[in-house]
């Protein structure tokens, strides 16, 4: 297991070896990122029934939710990488974590404009100071702000590092942040307006939101390799390997 | 060219090199709009009253910031000096880069407001005051923080210095100005409170360039 | 099947503005998300297939 | 506005200088003249007032008593045409890091502007070809010195101060500089620098020795 | 005497040479809280309620002003290199700097706030819980600040980009701060608040010098 | 933990060394060595590498493929006892303007924590006599260096490594720093320098030459 495990770290560390799987890869993720987000999209915009409350203003949710999910995990991920960077210089990870970082932010940014957009017709306002919308809220600024530094740093090595160093510091925050809004919104004047508490939804409702979970990770997933692979033509450009990709 | 288009060319140029330099005033601005509700109250009805006036004050302290920059950098490689050895006229300089300061901060905030506006629940009606006010007031803050940023620019720790100097001559802008969004959120008029804008703006124009022109000139003995 | 004809499921019950806005910007989001590594892509094999062809062309007379 | 090719014509003459710094005196009674054709070095030990001098000189600082005259005007009655007639280049090189050399030099160069191809060659003398479209801060040390010395190509001024202007440079660098300088005194122009080189070969070099405590 | 020892004497002697370092976040911490009424509503009942908050904000936005020159000044002129020539923990550096500069800015501030507690009309039972709250949490944002400014310290426009960086990590800080003095206000107790203040800056002490000294090695490569 | 006076003993080898930047080849299998007496100068022409090697050995930047051994181990191993054991001095010097050449020099010593008398004496021979309580921005730019190069005095370490010492120093001052050299060389240390200067009447001075494109 150990050594399986060490060999898969290698192999991961080899652009050349990920830039070939990927190679093979891609149509299959794109077929299922496709297949899955139509399926997904037809359930839920046509089959699932009206929200009793909300009516169809409800079918938002089939893109607020999985965006929502994706940009937290995106965070951890990016944090992730930054870290394995750090620890073993691994130039595999310091590209994968500066990818994710513009992928997260968009999800975010999603999130944020299909849940202001739900909030008009179901609240009567576009933002009000929720815990969970100010807690998302910071998390696009922190997303922003690794983008920031590493746009700013002069040198790649020190912008890969910078990212990665403050992509950690947000990871120890984003929980602090997260139960301090939500204890601050409880205790504060209570929120007029809340999240609609989770649900027992209907399976005709649940479905559909469960394969777009799936969808939007898909999608996710195949926007970090198409960028990472990117990442690899520029940087080995002078490996044989890729100069026979060019030449080709 | 003359060297103040040449000047001009050269600062829109580094904005664009280094995106940072007009995108960090813009998410200044959002974040220090989002602190209020977090330190004060989140209710909104009580937030729609205070919208105005925290927009206003987190565009002013927005500009602030982004002053600091204005002359120092020019002043720590030589570029200053340069300038002065030049013998063109520092009015227009100086008018030069206010103007790019605009275009690089008051007007992307000012682009920005609206969202803002309804973040803090903002009355419907107050809309057009607070854009309004923005477009004409943020001009006079570039001008006035220009004769600040001009007498602090040889100094190390000048950010907050510059900060002290130029607030109190922000204050007639912040309060004439908040007082139209205000008034335009009650349904009142506020032409009175814009066109005094308008005033300090037309004197601004013409006479800050000319105070921070002599204020560059005690950079150079050195 | 929800919705009795396609203009029913445009309007979504008066909702249509709000949903289809949220659509359209996801989708207008997602779309950048897809064509930005393409493009970018392109660009870098052309970019980077020239630089070669410039380095084989100066190698012998450098 | 351009000073045309033919008219360089240089006359600088500094009366009865007199400077003090903290309380020490750094030169008094101090006179000189400059005119087409001369290559003045001020020369003297670290602190010595050099620096200072050539500040005077170039107008940049008034805290001086004594006289300062161009074409027998006191210098500071018309002193946009005394700028645009001298160019001075001091210890900071006003080289943005974030622009190219070609962009740094149009801007250095702007009152002049010349065309961009006269622009290349300067670029191409100061031996920073391929270097072009590089960011200087990519660049060393003396490559950023060069960017600045590059406009003394593209700049029509028949005076020249330049305060220790070999500084970093390399001794390709060095002939380089001292070539130009012979030049535009060849021209009918002419050259105040200070600098702690030997400069050897120079047919026609004053040196006016400064003294210090140090 | 150690570097870090050493370097500690010399800031100290630096601000102590230029009084502009630790009297200007002061008096920028003044202003904010004097605009604040001017933009806002001037009645005092309305102010009163709203004072935690807004004090709690001036201070925030004062203590990140004042962090831009915490290493920015010792990268320019060459100290950061020969700091990290020097072997040193960079560990004990960056904690030595971050204790600097609370004593700087934190340390007047929190003395100050009594002041601007009387200007802004706070209810009399918030006292004790607005100086305590800014004595626990200042050195919180000081020590959050710190790598905030070692990851800038190198950049020519880093001010504003440091603002950006650090703000979000503010916001829990702010959060239970302002609501201890708010709930202080009305008469409630705040040890939890106090509390989970000081269980951040246990974690701030034990955990940002490393961020922060990891920061300043990128300053290294240039 | 102070190295004793006995014990100056250098051995710093690099081996193979690669270093590119830009997609520029500065230098490659290069190797060199310094040990006890050696007095190595690089040269080059701007922009050939020499800051950059400088910075490699002293351990300020790891961007470069290859060895670099301290006492055999590789450097990194024990960067801090290296650290105590070498002096390195930069373009940039390290001094505050608003501090004294006292002040400043104290920190800058402050590994070696010699007492204030020592001090006296470096700034004195450093020919600061009678500005130890004046504040750095008023000194001139030769000035300022020679408070930076005071701390040479001051420090044990048998290591230096100096980019470009000479920068702003009169002639009294240039000889005075390689008197220095020559003798912290012939007290069993070892210097490492990039100049321009041609570096006349020291003997055993080695030159690595490295190539540039300019
Ligand atoms: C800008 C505004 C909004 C933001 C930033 C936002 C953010 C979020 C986030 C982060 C989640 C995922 C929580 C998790 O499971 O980790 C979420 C879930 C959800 N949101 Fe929103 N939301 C917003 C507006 C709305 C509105 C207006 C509604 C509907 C009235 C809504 C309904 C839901 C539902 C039903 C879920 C899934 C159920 C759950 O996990 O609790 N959201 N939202
Ligand atoms: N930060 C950097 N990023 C990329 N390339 C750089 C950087 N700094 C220097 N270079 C490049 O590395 C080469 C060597 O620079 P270096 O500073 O080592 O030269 P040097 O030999 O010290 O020259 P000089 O005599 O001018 O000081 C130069 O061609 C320069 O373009
Ligand atoms: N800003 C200042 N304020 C007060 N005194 C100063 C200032 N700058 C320089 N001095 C003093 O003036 C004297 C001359 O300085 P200057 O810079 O002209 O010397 P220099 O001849 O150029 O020396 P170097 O060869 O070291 O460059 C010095 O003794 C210095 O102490
Ligand atoms: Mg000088
Ligand atoms: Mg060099």
């Amino acid at each position: 297991m150990w050594q399986w495990l060490k060999q898969l770290y290698h192999r991961l560390g080899s652009p050349k070896w990920f830039y070939e799987l990927t190679e093979r890869w891609i149509p299959w993720l794109t077929l299922a990122a496709v297949a899955t987000g139509l399926v997904g999209l037809v359930l839920g915009l046509l089959f699932a029934p009206a929200d009793y409350q909300q009516g169809d203003s409800f079918r938002i949710i089939y893109i607020h939710v999985p965006a929502a999910l994706l940009a937290q995990s995106a965070y951890i991920m990016m944090a992730v990488a930054g870290a394995v960077y750090l620890i073993w210089r691994m130039k595999m990870a310091a590209w994968v974590a500066r990818v994710i970082a513009p992928i997260g932010a968009s999800f975010c940014l999603i999130a944020l404009l299909t849940g202001a957009i739900w909030g008009k017709p179901t609240w009567g306002t576009w933002w009000v100071w929720d815990a969970r919308l100010t807690s998302m809220l910071m998390l696009l600024f922190l997303y922003f702000g690794v983008m920031a530094l590493q746009q700013a740093m002069e040198s790649e090595e020190a912008a890969y590092k910078a990212g990665a160093i403050l992509a950690l510091v947000g990871v120890v925050n984003i929980p602090i942040i997260k139960y301090s809004v939500e204890w601050w919104n409880t205790l504060h004047q209570p929120a007029t307006l809340k999240l609609t508490e989770k649900p027992s939804m209907h399976p005709d409702m649940l479905w559909p939101l469960l394969i777009m979970i799936v969808s939007t990770y898909l999608l996710f997933a195949l926007l970090v390799i198409l960028r990472t692979r990117n990442e690899i033509l520029l940087h080995e450009r002078k490996r044989v390997w890729v100069k026979k990709i060019l030449e080709s | 060219m003359s060297l103040v288009s040449a000047t001009v060319r050269r600062d829109l140029l580094l904005a664009a090199r280094n995106p940072g330099e007009w995108a960090n005033p813009l998410m200044f601005f959002l974040m220090v709009a989002a602190l209020f509700p977090l330190a004060v109250d989140p209710d909104p009805v009580f937030l729609g009253k205070i919208a105005g006036g925290v927009i206003w004050v987190a565009a002013l302290l927005a500009t602030l910031l982004s002053l600091d920059s204005l002359f120092r950098a020019d002043v720590d490689d030589g570029s200053l000096e340069q300038w002065l050895a030049s013998g063109e006229s520092l009015f227009a300089l100086t008018l030069g880069k206010a103007l790019v300061h605009w275009c690089i901060s008051g007007l992307p905030l000012t682009l920005m407001s609206p969202l803002l506006g309804l973040m803090l629940n903002l009355p419907g009606e107050a809309y057009t005051a607070l854009i309004l006010s923005l477009a004409v007031g943020t001009p006079v803050l570039s001008l006035l923080g220009a004769v600040g940023a001009a007498l602090t620019a040889s100094l190390r720790s000048g950010g907050l210095l510059l900060t002290l100097l130029i607030l109190p001559l922000y204050v007639p802008v912040l309060i004439f100005a908040a007082s139209a969004v205000y008034h335009a959120g009650i349904g009142m008029a506020y032409n009175g409170q814009v066109a005094m804008l308008g005033a300090m703006l037309a004197l601004a124009v013409a006479l800050t360039p000319f105070a921070a022109g002599a204020a560059l000139k005690l950079n150079l003995s050195r | 099947m929800e919705f009795n004809s396609f203009a029913e499921f445009l309007a979504m019950g008066r909702h249509g503005l709000y949903v289809w806005l949220s659509y359209g910007l996801t989708a207008a989001i997602v779309a950048y998300n897809v064509a930005q590594p393409l493009l970018r892509r392109r660009r870098l094999l052309k970019e980077q297939a020239q630089r070669l062809r410039r380095e084989k062309r100066n190698a012998p007379s450098a | 506005m351009t000073p045309s090719q033919g008219a360089l014509q240089v006359n600088l003459q500094a009366v009865a200088l007199h400077c003090e710094r903290d309380d020490r005196e750094l030169f008094s009674e101090l006179s000189l003249s400059v005119s087409s054709g001369d290559l003045l070095q001020l020369a003297g030990p670290n602190g010595a007032g050099k620096t200072t001098l050539l500040r005077l000189l170039a107008g940049l600082n008034r805290d001086y008593s004594g006289d300062l005259l161009w074409h027998g005007q006191p210098l500071y009655d018309n002193y946009p045409d005394y700028a645009r007639q001298r160019l001075y280049l001091g210890h900071l090189s006003a080289v943005k890091k974030a622009l190219t050399p070609l962009e740094n030099l149009r801007w250095l160069t702007a009152q002049d502007a010349p065309d961009t191809e006269r622009l290349y060659q300067a670029l191409e003398q100061a031996g920073l070809l391929g270097y072009e479209d590089t960011p200087c801060q990519h660049l060393s040390a003396g490559q950023q010195r060069r960017v600045a010395l590059a406009r003394l190509l593209a700049s029509h001024c028949p005076l020249w101060i330049l305060d220790e202007p070999f500084t970093a440079l390399d001794k390709a660098g060095v002939s380089w500089l001292e070539g130009l300088m012979q030049q535009k005194v060849a021209e009918g122009g002419a050259v105040i620098i200070t600098s702690h080189h030997a400069l050897e070969g120079i047919p026609g070099l004053k040196q006016l020795e400064l003294g210090g405590t140090s």
